[in-house]
């Protein structure tokens, strides 16, 4: 067992905020060591210090056993070290081969290109992450997790011998899961050390050897697996005893909110939709990756139009054609990417909670700062969001928080209906126990919910009824008592159903 | 009674500040024009501020004559490049008591005291085309590039040449008529364009100081011996061309001697002694100089030609 | 707890929050200072600088490249640009006059159909853009073709439109109460209204938002398309407008009018603060940074200095602001703890 | 059943294996018609027009905005933007006719210190851009106020330079072999090494990936800084030999040269298909579009119309070329089973 990486007493500050206190962190060759803690605890700032895309303002850092004194991502990548971001950092407009090929090819200034051998290269690497991606596909053109699999793809080509993955299933199914975790068993075996930060607990507990836990940029503990079980786990991150992580409220459902016939968008291959939301009901979405939930999220949301077909909200047909209109009719919408959709980053706070509810904070075109003001503390405080002022950027809040300002936003609209696209992806345990325990609030209100989630035991603890699709259409709808894990997975690909899927 | 008058309107030990605007200050003319300017300044012991727009454009002028009202000067003399533009502006000028000259090109007559005229069009006119008749042995075609198609004392020399045409030469036609802006380049253009259009043209006639080298060049570069340049221009930008014999003659009236009388005559008027109804004035080397009505007359045009030209330095 | 947490961040975020409402300003504020030695210098070295009448005379020379720079601060505030308003200048001025002089419409009739033809010239703009999704850069560098050479083919081979009434002459230069400039009034009000626009409505809100994320603000079901249409409509307009003044002042309506003024409109809303990128801006800098350009040309000329000295200084002012304004930001990083080398990486410089 | 719709996906991509190579052309492909249709027309109305001594006076006339569009072409292509070339054009002449007449140097180093003059000027670009992390946008556009200002202030109240040596005018002006105009000569060498530094160097491809996405290409660990300050100082590099050509062909060095040149060097660019947001760009695509704007002022000349036209149908041909590229995207996408709103609401117009 090499010593392969040793941060000791990294303390690292943002304009204001200590995002690292006096962290020490050490991996060894062939471990698996995974970092947990809540939204902004600073895994991912720890993670930037080490692969030099951020500057420590003290403490020390060692990779392979060198003591590092200006990091950059090109002495990092020097020393062995391979990332895969939270967020994929790819080229949209390059090729799956052009993107890999930037990354590893060696560098020497006037070299020619050799296009095929870049193609095989890409076609290698993606095989060994179980996918097969065509290599002249544009990366802009896949989904989230196509472009996960490709930055593993990338990690793996440049032989490294750190892995550094920053949620890397945050938006993987099950199925590209486990052949992840097949290559990082592989990886161990070769004697590389592993980096694995998800707040996925159950992962962690299957594949990592050593734990460190992060709170608010202090490390609280690093503990053996095999010495830790998962509520001490949440103990350590949140530093209080969590409650009960999906407290299905019951709320007996009134009438029909959202009611869907047929309906269909030629563009984005969904198709054939019959689905019902009732006041105070929530209904889940599962399927696959690809499998056309965010479209479908999309066109209730005027995103891309409906072709065909008739959406009834509270018994009235309606058309809805643009978000304008879709939030006139009560519809909010919380999309999947949130630092692209979801808030506006550069923004504060409080503007981006009033954002779709401009009417309400101004009389006849003028803003009302105060009203403003008002409003927004009230979702602040109704949500539990950390943030140092009403009039910071959103961009400087974690990640849950900034998931929890975009909620506000469509509480602030007084909706009928919600839809939520994977609301708790990348979202602590906390934080996630509060959007559900939100969600059961927004229930018994009479609001009609629709959520997509890719993690099953999220959809059979908080739905009522659960929507199956497979191919860009719903193949069945369960009620809550009927539905188990199995089911659903059968559902999802395919091999059972009431409707024959169509490939889109 | 005249050193009387001359502190009534500059009390002593205040010195006389002229302001003087060009049409365009990089211009090879207006450069002969300042060197006239400077020369009388410090013979006169006045204060003369040079200021004007890089390339010719009237809404520059107009700005630094409002500069100038606002900073105080005692009199401001203007080559006026859009005649309507510019009045306005100079007649607040003299509302403010500022005295007002037009020199090289006038604006409306009740927007300035006095206009410095060079020449008059009916002079620069014959001149123009009796000498490109000779050249051309008076018959065959001509093209005429100008500077504008706006400037007053451009409308009044072309429409002088013209009439010159039609009265004295019937063989000749003119059959291209551009105007350069006052920029070498357009010149350029112009002219290869006009000697690739016209294969007939034996004479370009520019009536631009800038333009006059640049279609020198063009015709140069065309290969084309049998064509032919004349117009208004400097004497020594064109040496060379004249030389060579792609320019037989540049047209001009003196132009130093138009900057050397101007500030003598702004001088005058600052200091009262340019008054209505005065028939002429003394202006330093160049002796006596003639008045009619509201015009201050320079004289009669110039010919220079490989015989002279080489003895004018500007 | 997390109470406790909410309070430990607020805390924090104390000193923060003083700066969050003064860095977004630091560009002002540079600005500010720079106009103030300009203003020292010039009150020394210039003649009858420091007067009333001057700063008038400041605003009345500057007020067509104001009006252009007013409508572009929302127009790059909303992410977006237009190149093609100084070539609008000119096809509005020619246009304005032909249809008095050529088509023999009133004056005041003519005035109305200049201003026509630079909204239309907007909305042609702005529907390239919105209806076909092309980058605004490209569209407006190719309308700033298509207007230059329209007023120039309109223009060609005859002599610019001259000898306007002596009312509408007047009007870009006569002085209500002896001391005020017509125009300087009509500048004021649209200073008003476009900080007005901006900062206090909704509207404004939402082409903040458009600015920071196109995507985003659809997602938060912000008409973009109509928002941005209307700023490229209220820019043609105000192009429209800046013709006629501009006629009015020079007496002439020719197709040199305007030339290169865009660049200078967008140098003044830069050096303003507002973010090329969009998103970020205020028009009181916008008005700031007019007021440091033109009175550089302005104090040059009363110190009887050439004004070529007023590009150089132009350039250098624009860097030195941006440059100085950088140098705040790093400062108040490193009293927080950070590196200079930071920013630097952070900086995505494209 | 997964495996199915994963194929599926993977089909997808093999179709648009083929799109792929093509779409990114398609803008190419519009050009090249439209400059077919410009050549029939012309070839009909104008005199003597298509004969090979014609096509080489259209390069040897926009020899020196052809070279400031190459040098654009990799800006560009890494996200930046570079303003102050035709400012640059205007200093690096006043200063070669100023070390040949003012300070006496030979030509020859005087051609030497114009070249040195436009690098160190866009080194200086390239250190603000780079080390401060300002927007090129910004950045040039002060430098070219800065440039302007400089040759202004250098020329001011003197004669433009004239009476170069005789080689030297015929540089501009000399054809060898009877027909082939010598700068046409060098132009064509920078063109080739352009496209090779663009396309077949990873010193291009790594431009591509910083115009893509700057970040990307730094975690990637591209030496970014290193390849701006490269571009930069290339663009300034051309850009100084621009002038000493323009120097060479018009005969005479004042700061007048190269006014406005920069918009139309970046309309070619444009036009040839490059994206102005930069990863998107071929020099070929520069190339074609150089003719098809250089074609249109000769043609139009040969065929005896006015000059002015060409603005009109340059910026027409600019905006047509765009749309025609739309268009045949969105055909492209609707066979593919895509609509029309998809691609307009994805092409973020900002
Ligand atoms: N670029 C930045 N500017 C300012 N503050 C930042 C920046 N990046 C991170 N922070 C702050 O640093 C703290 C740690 O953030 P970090 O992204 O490391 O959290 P994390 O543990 O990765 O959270 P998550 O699970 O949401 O990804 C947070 O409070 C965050 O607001
Ligand atoms: N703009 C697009 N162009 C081409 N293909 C697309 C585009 N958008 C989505 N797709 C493809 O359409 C399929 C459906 O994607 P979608 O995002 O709807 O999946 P999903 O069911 O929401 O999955 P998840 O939300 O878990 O990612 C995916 O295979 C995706 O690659
Ligand atoms: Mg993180
Ligand atoms: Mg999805």
């Amino acid at each position: 067992m090499s010593n392969l990486l040793k941060l000791s007493d990294v303390t690292k500050s943002f304009a204001g905020v200590r995002a690292l206190r006096g962290v020490c962190f050490g991996l060894s060759g062939g471990e698996v060591h995974a970092l947990i803690g809540e939204n902004g605890a600073g895994k991912s700032t720890l993670i930037r210090v080490v692969t030099g895309a951020h500057l420590a303002d003290s403490g020390t850092l060692q990779i392979a056993g060198q003591t590092i004194i200006r990091n950059s991502p090109v002495i990092s990548r020097s020393l062995g070290v391979a990332v895969i971001y939270q967020q994929p950092a790819l080229f949209g407009d390059l090729t799956v081969a052009e993107n890999i090929a930037i990354a590893l090819e060696p560098r020497t200034a006037w070299r020619a290109i050799r296009w095929n051998k870049r193609r095989a290269m890409a076609r290698e690497l993606l095989a060994r992450v179980g996918s097969d991606i065509s290599p002249d596909a544009e990366v802009r053109q896949l989904s989230m997790p196509q472009q996960q699999l490709v930055e593993i793809a990338k990690a793996l080509g440049a032989d490294a011998r750190i892995f550094i993955m920053d949620e890397p299933t945050a938006s993987l199914s099950d199925r590209e899961v486990e052949h992840l975790f097949g290559v990082i068993k592989s990886l161990r075996q070769r004697d590389a050390g592993i980096v694995y930060i998800s707040h996925r607990l159950e992962e962690i507990e299957r594949i990592a050897d050593r734990v460190t836990v992060l709170r608010d940029g202090t490390r609280v503990a690093t503990h053996p697996m095999s010495e830790i079980n998962r509520a001490e786990m949440i103990r350590l991150m949140v530093g209080r005893e969590s409650s009960a992580i999906f407290p299905k409220t019951q709320v007996k459902p009134g009438a029909a909110v959202l009611e869907l016939q047929n309906v269909c968008c030629n563009s984005t291959g969904v198709h054939g939709i019959d689905l019902s939301v009732r006041a105070g009901e929530i209904v889940g979405l599962a399927g696959l990756v690809g499998a056309g939930r965010t479209e479908l999220a999309r066109v209730l949301f005027g995103l891309t139009p409906a072709d065909t077909g008739r959406i009834k909200i509270q018994g009235r047909t309606v058309q809805i054609r643009s978000p304008r209109q879709a939030i006139d009719l009560g519809i909010a919408c919380l999309p999947e990417d949130r630092r692209k959709h979801g808030v506006i980053l550069e923004m504060p706070v409080a503007q981006n909670i009033t954002l779709s509810s401009l009417p309400r904070v101004s009389m006849r075109g003028w803003l009302s700062f105060r009203r403003e003001r008002l409003i927004a503390h009230a979702l602040v405080d109704r949500l539990g969001v950390k943030t140092a002022s009403l009039s910071s950027a959103t961009g400087t809040l974690s990640g849950g928080n900034q998931q929890k300002v975009a909620l506000a936003r469509w509480l602030a609209i007084e909706p009928k209906l919600v839809i939520l696209d994977e609301p708790t992806q990348g979202v602590d345990v906390g934080a996630k126990s509060e959007i559900h325990r939100l969600m059961g609030e927004l229930a018994q209100r009479g609001i009609a919910i629709l959520m997509i989630s890719s993690e099953l035991p999220e959809i059979l603890g908080m739905c009522d009824r659960i929507a199956v699709m497979h191919g860009g259409t719903i193949t069945s709808v369960l009620d809550r008592e009927k539905a188990t894990q199995e089911k659903i997975l059968d559902l999802a690909l395919g091999l059972s159903g009431r409707k024959e899927a169509v490939p889109a | 009674k005249k050193e009387q008058a001359a502190t009534v309107s500059s009390p002593v030990g205040k010195q006389v500040v002229i302001g003087m605007v060009p049409k365009s200050k990089g211009d090879e003319y207006f450069i002969a024009c300042r060197k006239g300017a400077d020369e009388a300044a410090e013979q006169l012991g006045v204060k003369l501020i040079w200021d004007g727009p890089t390339e010719p454009e009237a809404a520059r002028q107009n700005e630094v004559v409002d500069d100038w009202i606002t900073r105080g000067v005692d009199v401001i003399a203007v080559s006026v490049e859009n005649k309507a533009g510019i009045s306005t502006v100079l007649r607040k000028a003299r509302e403010k008591g500022i005295k007002v000259i037009t020199w090289d090109a006038d604006s409306e007559s009740d927007a300035r005291d006095y206009f410095i005229n060079q020449a008059t069009p009916e002079g620069i006119g014959q001149s123009l085309m009796d000498n490109a008749a000779g050249v051309m042995q008076n018959k065959g075609e001509f093209a005429l590039i100008m500077a504008s198609r706006t400037a007053g004392n451009m409308i009044a020399w072309s429409a002088a040449v013209k009439a010159r045409l039609t009265e004295k030469y019937p063989d000749i036609k003119l059959v291209a008529e551009e105007a350069c802006e006052d920029r070498p380049i357009l010149a350029f253009n112009q002219a290869s364009a006009i000697i690739k259009a016209n294969p007939n043209v034996k004479l370009i006639m520019t009536i631009c100081a800038p333009g006059m080298p640049p279609t020198a060049e063009a015709v140069k570069q065309s290969g084309r011996t049998d064509v032919k340049v004349i117009g208004l221009g400097t004497p020594k930008a064109n040496a060379t061309y004249v030389h060579e014999g792609v320019t037989q003659a540049v047209i001009l009236w003196n132009s130093v001697d138009l900057g050397y009388l101007t500030v003598h005559a702004a001088k005058a008027l600052a200091e009262g002694r340019l008054k209505v109804g005065e028939t002429s004035i003394d202006a330093g080397r160049l002796g006596k100089i003639e008045i009619k009505g509201d015009n201050v007359l320079l004289g009669s045009p110039f010919r220079f030609d490989k015989t002279n030209i080489d003895q004018f330095n500007f | 707890m997390t109470q406790n947490a909410l309070n430990s961040v607020t805390m924090a975020g104390g000193r923060s929050g003083l700066m969050m409402r003064l860095l977004p300003m630091s560009q002002q504020l540079v600005v500010v200072v720079l106009l103030a030695i300009e203003i020292i210098i010039f009150s020394i070295v210039g003649r009858n600088f420091l007067t009333v009448e001057n700063a008038f005379e400041v605003i009345r020379q500057n007020v067509e490249i104001g009006l252009l720079a007013l409508a572009l601060t929302p127009v790059i505030v909303a992410g977006g640009i237009d190149l093609s308003v100084g070539s609008l200048i000119a096809l509005c001025a020619v246009v304005l006059g032909m249809s008095w002089q050529d088509w023999g419409l009133p004056l005041g009739v003519a005035v109305g159909v200049a201003l026509l033809i630079g909204t239309a010239a907007g909305l042609l703009n702005g529907l390239l853009i919105t209806r076909l999704g092309i980058a605004p850069l490209i569209v407006t560098l190719g309308s700033m073709s298509l207007f230059k050479g329209l007023a120039e083919g309109l223009m060609s081979g005859r002599a610019p439109f001259t000898h306007f009434s002596t009312w509408f002459n007047e009007l870009g230069n006569r002085y209500l109460f002896g001391f005020l400039p017509e125009q300087v009034l009509i500048f004021v009000v649209a200073a008003i209204a476009f900080g007005l626009l901006l900062h206090r409505t909704t509207i404004g809100r939402t082409l903040v938002a458009i600015g920071f994320s196109f995507d985003g603000a659809r997602y938060a079901g912000v008409p973009v398309c109509r928002r941005l249409l209307l700023v490229y409509c209220l820019s043609g307009l105000v192009a429209g407008l800046a013709a006629v003044i501009y006629v009015a002042r020079v007496g002439e309506a020719n197709a040199g009018a305007g030339r290169g003024y865009e660049l200078y409109a967008i140098t003044a809303v830069v050096l303003g603060g507002t973010s090329i990128f969009g998103g970020r801006g205020t028009v009181a800098g916008t008005l700031l940074a007019l007021f440091a350009i033109g009175i550089l040309r302005n104090g040059l000329r009363l110190a009887d200095q050439p004004a070529e000295l007023a590009g150089v200084l132009v350039g250098t002012l624009l860097i030195v602001a941006i440059i100085g304004n950088k140098l705040i930001n790093q400062l108040t990083d490193l009293s927080a703890g950070r590196t200079l080398s930071i920013r630097r990486e952070r900086g995505n410089p494209t």
